[in-house]
């Protein structure tokens, strides 16, 4: 292993985006609207894509010879290191466009801060990305105000939904190890200084959509050291299925 | 204009094979059978979401399972292009939904067996997709433009479907025992049901004739059948697997393949309701319409407050 | 192999019995009234062990050393044999119920008859079930007939279990090559006749219940010959997941 | 008789260790201290079905699946014992739990931490139950009848548990490098939970000192817990994995082990609503009330039916 430091903070975003792609794959001909059933499977489509990218660097760091699809398909839940946001499951649809927007507030930060990465490749993947990441967050801050702002059942379910996940939203933001050496060594991103960006809109979307910013702080955590919730297991007896029941094959 | 020469002025613009639009008139007929028809198929697209829908979060590699959501993605837009068509024709979406989800309209029989392995991505994406194009190339001419315009985007995208389904089926086939095992059981499950997506033999099909006058239809039913058997044969044979028809073999005096006799009791059954996911799929899209009903609701609540605003503003 | 028609005969109903098992285990901790949800885990747990004596003798009749948990675990949808109702979701406690009458009714006239079969160990599993199922045919009717003539909402919700159901009710008394052979051969059931006792007591208990005996003879099939429906890929993924990710190991 | 001579009789049993029983005058503070005690116990059962519940789907073979059922089963029959144990002192099961569901009642804290493998059934088996039994064995003597026999019956069984959930362990340490791992993972995850199973320190106890005189808790809570350490570290040894705590060692002195601070705001933190899963496991366990609540209608007015047609006839 070249950078095991690396590795795991490439890993820890590789996964994050693979598993919220997979859970909103879950959507899939289920959705609300047929425009935005092809919205959701849109942004699921961008992040496989940018997990994709994440994994193959991670192959190369690890130096092992493996493949993208062997990182995914041969490693257990506490092996995996996305924030436990990401694995919560759909619930309804406000629940879905909430954790999302937790994520996508994220992300649109976390990418525009990481093309200043002096890992070139890191900062490769974050120009990518921070496209994506712009039109994501716009399509679930929208879906936040809409619903917020809307019937008075809708601006219900938002509130159920901000209950449900506010707790998973604090993960984000607060570094790990990994990520606190990420930064330190000029590679990764200052989480303290996309925390407040991130607020700000967070606080901005809410606002608008009538809803408010709970006042609690106290955060799930864990998940990008490989501890979850008892969702993740679940996800990758489906996800590892067919390469676990057939190992070895190409597809 | 009398309504005779309307009809007189409609009928030469098809023969001369010049496009329906809109605005024109047209026979009611011809407004009711396009509805029927563009319809049938957009449901055809939205239902037919599901049974792969069923496999992305088990696809086999983040290549693979990226290339099945883009898919199905495509047929969610093939389902919008194929509604706003009919749209055209002055009926709404939320009609022809209701009317799906009563099980006034109908969509491909297809769709309802379902998928069981893998293989079943491929074997869809290969034959499902194959026969689709071959029902619906013609359709690029339809006398209706809307409807044919749709066809054009439509069919340049089942045929990338479909080469990828081919891919997958190779993949398998030069792949392990197993995975060949696995492609020839998705074809053995597969071949039937595609070769009644063509409709009931031409002596047993009641729209053909007047459709074909309309220039709604290409060919009968039975040509674009064996034309798929005839297309489907030596692809197997590259594949390596077998077609499950014994009576299958070349006539060299036809310059056609004979096939076996089609069991014309199943096709009515599934289309009767009775096939193996009917109640499933029409119950997931009705589910997923009545569960989706406050989100529809909001966002309209909220378009209004908007332009409440808006206006006052 | 020794018997390969036995061999499935045998495989048929031990995976019937792990499947709804499983499904029934997926109950628990969730039901309605705390008895109700010892009942579900105790029929559960029956079936787990009607189904290890099945399988149990489908590993000596196989002869190649397998164990039951091997039987379990490395065969994918297409080998399992179980019939297609045991598979379903377990949807509201009707649905369940439901299932579970279906399944009752047939295997309590199944064990009855089956303790005459030629094969001693065919009958012992039997003389040992069939006890078992007298319980639990006796609680599921129990549950159709005050659910069915119960309140207005419990009613309908029968009605739609069965509207759900009753398809496949079928396959389990229609008999495929494999069990044609067995009667044949003398150490299987006649399932003519089963379903003849079966018809009678289903009705007996709808008409109780103030429900309808559907006029639909249509039957899914295909389960007992490996063609399922889509869910059974799922039940599998989890149940075989630590066998898979962990294989060879003793647990 | 008056109040005085009424408390002189209860004190009277209660330091001659004469059972008290429902139909017995009892101090209201008793009761109601009795009713906290015995149904946060059985709240535990239940809320504890949980966590375990969680691997019965995904247990590793038939034999595991049905000793997790079985044992999971039992924890369920527990909690009827004791919410009928309850009932005794005038309380109906259904207020508990509205009371459970609408966090007025506690449970064990333990049971807000998720359960993340198949050695989690294991850890869960070996320490919560080992503790559990620890803190209910001095209880089958409570001074209150119905409650002293309750437990009893969820000692035995709980022993049970505790010696199957040390073997699953035994299993894992002598396997794989891989299950072994997953051994110690799950000893790292429960063993301060575990240790905050025994409650708040002594010191900072409210409810000891009062519980102690009327016999409805026998040892403090800082006892049980060095018991507890003193039992399990020679199990851990034998097992070959390791307490993850740096400062736990024999004190020749005390003859007790040593052991090290407990983060005691992360205790509170729990019971205050952040822990892991309490949200997720109130919340099952009221969508499973809530659900069920047609059910539980429907049975009553069937048996309300059955009544009066036999009353008729």
């Amino acid at each position: 292993m070249k950078d095991q430091n690396l590795y795991n903070y490439v890993l820890q975003h590789a996964d994050s985006s693979l598993i919220l792609g997979q859970r909103l794959a879950e959507w899939c001909g289920h959705g609300p609207i047929l425009e935005q059933d092809i919205a959701m499977s849109n942004i699921s489509l961008d992040l496989i894509g940018q997990c994709r990218m994440w994994y193959q660097y991670a192959a190369e760091i690890q130096d092992e010879g493996k493949s993208e699809d062997e990182i995914v398909a041969f490693r257990d839940a506490w092996d995996y290191r996305n924030v436990q946001l990401v694995e919560q499951p759909n619930g309804d649809f406000a629940q879905t466009i909430f954790r999302q927007f937790l994520f996508d507030t994220y992300s649109v930060h976390f990418y525009e801060m990481l093309i200043n990465s002096k890992d070139e490749r890191l900062a490769a993947i974050a120009g990518k990305s921070h496209k994506e990441a712009l039109y994501h967050v716009k399509w679930s801050g929208d879906w936040v105000i809409r619903l917020g702002d809307g019937t008075e059942e809708s601006h219900d379910r938002m509130k159920a939904a901000i209950d449900e996940l506010w707790s998973y939203s604090g993960e984000l933001t607060k570094p790990n190890e990994t990520e606190t050496k990420a930064f330190e060594e000029g590679y990764g991103v200052n989480l303290a200084a996309l925390k407040e960006k991130r607020d700000a809109k967070i606080r901005e979307i809410l606002t608008e959509a009538t809803l408010e910013v709970p006042e609690s702080t106290y955060t799930h955590e864990g998940g990008k050291d490989g501890r979850h919730t008892e969702h993740l297991g679940y996800i990758l007896s489906d996800l590892q299925f067919l390469q676990r029941a057939y190992p070895g094959q190409e597809w | 204009m009398d309504i005779k020469s309307l009809e007189d002025r409609f009928n030469e613009k098809i023969d001369k094979d010049i496009r329906i639009e809109p605005k024109d008139w047209m026979p009611e007929n011809y407004r009711k059978t396009l509805i029927r028809q563009i319809s049938q198929h957009a449901h055809s697209e939205i239902v037919g979401m599901l049974p792969e829908a069923n496999w992305i979060t088990r696809a086999p590699s983040l290549r693979r399972k990226a290339a099945a959501l883009a898919k199905v993605q495509d047929e969610a837009g093939h389902g919008l292009y194929l509604y706003s068509a009919c749209e055209t024709l002055g009926i709404e979406r939320d009609q022809l939904l209701q009317d799906l989800h009563s099980g006034k309209a109908k969509y491909s029989s297809i769709f309802n067996y379902p998928t069981l392995t893998w293989a079943d991505m491929g074997a869809i994406g290969w034959l499902v997709d194959g026969a689709a194009i071959m029902n619906q190339v013609p359709l690029c001419r339809a006398s209706y433009g809307p409807y044919a315009r749709a066809m054009v985007r439509v069919c340049k995208e089942e045929s990338f479907h479909q080469r990828q389904g081919f891919e997958i089926m190779l993949t398998l086939c030069r792949g392990s025992e197993e995975q060949k095992k696995m492609a020839q059981d998705a074809l053995n499950r597969w071949w039937w049901p595609s070769l009644m997506m063509f409709g009931p033999q031409d002596k047993d099909s009641t729209h053909t004739e007047q459709s074909m006058r309309w220039g709604i239809k290409r060919f009968t039913n039975d040509e674009l059948r064996q034309k798929f058997v005839d297309v489907s044969k030596p692809q197997a044979d590259l594949l390596g697997i077998t077609i499950p028809d014994k009576d299958l073999k070349w006539n060299e005096e036809r310059g056609h393949y004979d096939f076996g006799e089609i069991n014309w009791e199943e096709f009515f059954n599934v289309i009767k309701g009775n096939g193996p996911c009917n109640k499933q799929r029409v119950d997931a899209r009705r589910n997923a319409y009545d569960n989706g009903a406050w989100v529809r609701e909001a966002a309209a609540a909220h378009a209004e407050k908007k332009a409440k605003k808006q206006q006052a503003a």
